[in-house]
């Protein structure tokens, strides 16, 4: 009898005859929360029911022996009551696994080979990160800690670029009116410093728009300002740097939490995204604590001082803390908000529980779960209520 | 800093690009497949509106090796490559660049403290993908790693060219090749590194590469040699 | 007869003979506050007291005609009845310019040459500054805007240093007991990292004592902070090399507020230092404004809020506002500094207003006299007051 | 950065050290006057419980002229130096630098937007004078400056020959050392450097110079030659 191969892989179980064509399969299930478990099982040795339907297949065919690549596919084999041989270079296999990208096309589990390399990022992207949550160490309160930096920072931005515009407009006081982004502002104090050295072309060069260069560039040369020392004007640079620095930080910072946040809680990130979900975590205090709390205090965590007065005064309760921030609250009708808040905190309270006991990724269903609900409080409520 | 007078590609290697320095002096660089953002505190440029980021012959042992004059650079546009040892990524994000966005990285590393920044790396160049596994079990990861164009192994552990072809004889395509960054003195400190290299060779020689190319990366990398080599099934 | 020369410098006005030596002399004043005006009014070729006591000197020992080297110098002698001979390579008063330090120490201008040239040092400056105060626009408003930034970056330094020891105590508790300074704590975040990479030596290398040093490496081994990446540990050390970067603007901004005073305010800046006079302009809004206060505002600039209060309940007015920063006002006992607060201030009333309206510098001069009357206090207030 | 491998003085050049850096460049450097202060950005460089400046050839035109080869660096411990044309004290601090706390720099300088800066140095470095003046009118400054062994002018005017000159007549020591940046085309523009130079360097031979040297300072400076000479009264 011929030779007949066994062969798991991300796409599922195979069981190929000796010119590699397919004689048996089941598949793994293509979603990234259900197929990191499958991975993580296979990566364990154990048996799937992929697996197992595959080489039942291949006994009620008739075959007593299989070629597997590893001694761990063998063990699978034999628990199954097969016969396995491992060949490590088996050629049948490894010319299967050049094709795994056309084969998922073909089994229909992917539109298009780039498909399938764009899931297959996500996929090892979310296994590293499952493996790494095991390692982590209080990274929660790291999450919490760059938040609460980026706020720090915010603070500070805004009374060192009140500085700066005093202390510029000493030399080109016209420019504060002109240009009310912060960024905006030092960045043009950095780069050109002295106000003879700005230009409609320089300006043009950092990305202002014609309009505006063409006004700061007249501005510049009509000005009542004091003409002053390069001396001095490096001065101001030197300022103007630092928050050009901080402002970088700012965004060093950002791209961090993200990270983390994806690592250390991925379903809440996947709801509201890592800035607010570490918002949320820094509000709890960690992530365990962020998992005890029932829905209904999610839902108010940033709103304790507008809490304790309802409580004291007898009057009516926040609807919203900090995820007021989530767009689909603040941009709806006020009086779709409070329902949308409800339906959310829900949500998270669930997503924070999953990420601090299992880890599990299921953010693509909580998230499709929460659209429904916000679509359906959209239809059912879509009129204000009528005044009592 | 001195600014940049001219940037050309390398007459010898793909994908590698020459920039020439006011101060006279070169670098070698690699175009940035993500603009704007540096890996390791590398240097940018930007040369009639292309950015390039210096590939650092200290940092990265294959830039030590095309600077000291390896007779090919084999990888090419699109190619997958397994990377054993990948660490934080220095050098996986130069390949990347030459590999662009059709080209895929299969980056394995042991250790999770490093592990860790290569994955918010492979979150922003959508041609890495990080495996978090033990490079002397490819068994474990054999699931999520397809047929590859080519090996890089940068992996101070003993008898690596034998986890190298353990890693070939599952994932790498007949006439693939390989770049293999021999750490001479932590395989065996009591020998001189010639032995050490003669006897790491002739493992791969008797598992299937045919050696092209051997260069010491001094003074770059005073420890390593670069050995580029190619898979016969 | 033989020739006879004539020439000036920062020495006074001299007479030569062929052989270069002196027939008459009439010194400059050697003290930098006077010989600024000295030098000014040779630049401006004004017949000094000096040059009319030479020159008559010349004519009542019958000399008709002097070599000079200027034309400058010629009219000079020509405007007080002398034949002047112009000779720019005249070799006598070349070899005489050559011996210049010798002559000063001579003359006993100076002990030796080395402090001779360092009171050249002295005098260049001073010279320079005083006419680039002419250039000056608004320099005053430029230190006050750097003082306050100076300011504000202490109350920043504050709040990240308090965020980093937060969040660094994550991974290394026990640092924050062991070091309270902001700055060092930021220096061994920074540079070292890594509690792991926390040696004795490497302390020792960035400036510790051995006693600190042999705590922090034993605390960092036996810390009970979680273990973190590499990756996490790089964005806390970027906070603290941001935290660095403002120690270091800030060492900058005191360079910077040093130069401009002492250009803008060199006798204020004389009396109280760059500083504290540059607070001092940054209460009273201007160096105008400060030039017209009278000293007993002064003296309590920057206790607004203790002054109204006074006045409203009647209570006593505060003795110093900022001035008390001045070593000799806080130093003091108690019943001593009231008085030696009204005597500062007079001293800054008139420094200001010299500052203002002449620029001229008498810093030497007010200082020695604050000083008497500091002396003087001390002397007859030795004990305090009788209790009534 | 590259790090520092070693640090010599000069073979040729009095007063100047060559930087050895890791990735095989040379750079030029003074020992820093003042350890820990910077001038105008330069990199500091500890080398042997030394601090040293570098010299950046593209920002001094001395550090330039030196860099092509000219024939002596006459600059020596304890001299006294007037410098025509002193902007912000960038070339004069390497000079600073050189001369130690026993020398002198005149530094005239008629910009008092540029002078500021200068005043803030000379307030630190305390070998360096400063004056606010017109180079062109010696007379007015001959008052406060003695008798010199050096001149350095780098006056972007015409008849800079004529200028330097006067202040010779008035200032130099017999034998003493002139070293002049003429800027070729800020004087005439219609004529080919070579033409400029040979007039002004007529000039200076009519008022008393003998010239040593001259070495363009191209590619550092591309409109600039550096003349050397020594004047006899």
């Amino acid at each position: 009898m011929a030779a007949v191969y066994f062969t798991q892989n991300v796409l599922g179980a195979f069981l190929l005859d000796e010119e590699g064509k397919r004689l048996a399969e089941s598949l793994a299930p293509f979603k990234t929360n259900e197929i990191i478990d499958y991975l993580i099982d296979l990566e364990e040795g154990k048996v799937t029911q992929q697996a197992r339907e595959v080489l039942e297949k291949a006994k009620s065919m008739g075959f007593n022996e299989v070629v597997v690549e590893t001694i761990e596919d063998g063990k699978i084999a034999s628990s199954l009551g097969l016969t396995p041989r491992v060949d490590v270079r088996a050629s049948v296999i490894s010319r299967f696994r050049e094709r795994l990208q056309d084969l998922a096309v073909e089994l229909g589990l992917c539109s298009s080979k780039d498909e399938f390399y764009t899931k297959l990022h996500e996929i090892s992207l979310e296994l590293s990160r499952r493996k790494l949550r095991k390692e982590a160490q209080k990274r929660d309160l790291l999450a919490i800690q760059a938040i609460r930096a980026i706020d720090d920072i915010d603070k500070t931005i805004n009374l060192y670029v009140s500085r700066l515009r005093e202390w510029y407009s000493i030399h080109f006081p016209e420019l504060d009116e002109l240009v009310k982004d912060h960024h905006d502002y030092a960045r043009i104090v950095y780069e050109l410093g002295d106000r003879e050295n700005i230009s409609y072309e320089k300006l043009k060069r950092l990305g202002f728009s014609e309009e505006l260069s063409t006004k700061i560039s007249e501005a510049s040369r009509k000005s009542i300002g004091a003409d002053l020392s390069d001396f001095d004007i490096e001065y101001i640079k030197t300022l103007a740097g630092i928050i050009l620095d901080l402002y970088e930080l700012r965004e060093t910072l950002e791209g961090y939490i993200d990270a983390v946040m994806k690592e250390v809680s991925p379903n809440v990130t996947a709801i509201v995204g890592s800035k607010l979900g570490a918002r949320l975590l820094s509000l709890a205090g960690s992530l365990e604590n962020l998992a005890k709390l029932p829905a209904s205090t999610i839902q108010v965590l940033g709103a304790e001082k507008a809490l304790f007065r309802a409580l004291r005064t007898g009057g009516k309760p926040p609807k919203h803390g900090v995820i007021f921030q989530y767009p689909a609250i603040h941009k709806s009708p006020r009086w779709q908000r409070g329902k949308i808040a409800r339906a959310l905190a829900a949500k998270l309270a669930i997503a924070a529980k999953i990420d601090f006991y299992t880890g599990r990724f299921v953010g693509d269903k909580l998230v499709k779960e929460l659209q429904e609900r916000i679509e359906e409080v959209k239809k059912l409520y879509a009129k204000p209520p009528a005044k009592k | 800093m001195s600014e940049v007078v001219a940037i050309k590609p390398h007459e010898k290697y793909y994908g590698v690009y020459v920039v020439e320095l006011e101060d006279g002096s070169m670098r070698l660089a690699t175009k940035n497949l993500v603009p704007g953002h540096r890996v390791y505190g590398e240097r940018l440029f930007r040369y009639e509106n292309v950015e390039y980021r210096e590939w650092n012959m200290y940092r990265s042992k294959l830039a030590g090796a095309l600077a000291n004059g390896l007779s090919e650079q084999p990888i090419r546009e699109s190619d997958s490559i397994l990377y054993l040892g990948v660490a934080t990524g220095t050098t996986a994000s130069h390949i990347s660049d030459i590999i662009g966005l059709k080209g895929r990285i299969y980056g394995v590393e042991f250790a999770p403290r490093v592990m860790r920044e290569f994955v918010a790396l492979a979150d922003v160049r959508k041609n890495l993908y990080p495996i978090l596994a033990d490079a002397r079990k490819p068994q474990l990861y054999r699931h999520v790693v397809e047929l590859v164009d080519g090996v890089y192994a940068d992996i101070a552990q003993p008898e690596q060219a034998s986890v190298v072809a353990d890693n070939a004889d599952y994932f790498l395509k007949h006439n693939g090749y390989l770049l293999l960054a021999i750490k001479a003195r932590s395989i065996d400190v009591t020998k001189e590194p010639s032995e050490v290299y003669r006897r790491e060779i002739e493992t791969l020689k008797n598992r299937g590469f045919e050696i092209v190319d051997v260069v010491h990366l001094e003074p770059y990398d005073k420890d390593h040699a670069m050995v580029y080599a190619r898979f016969k099934r």
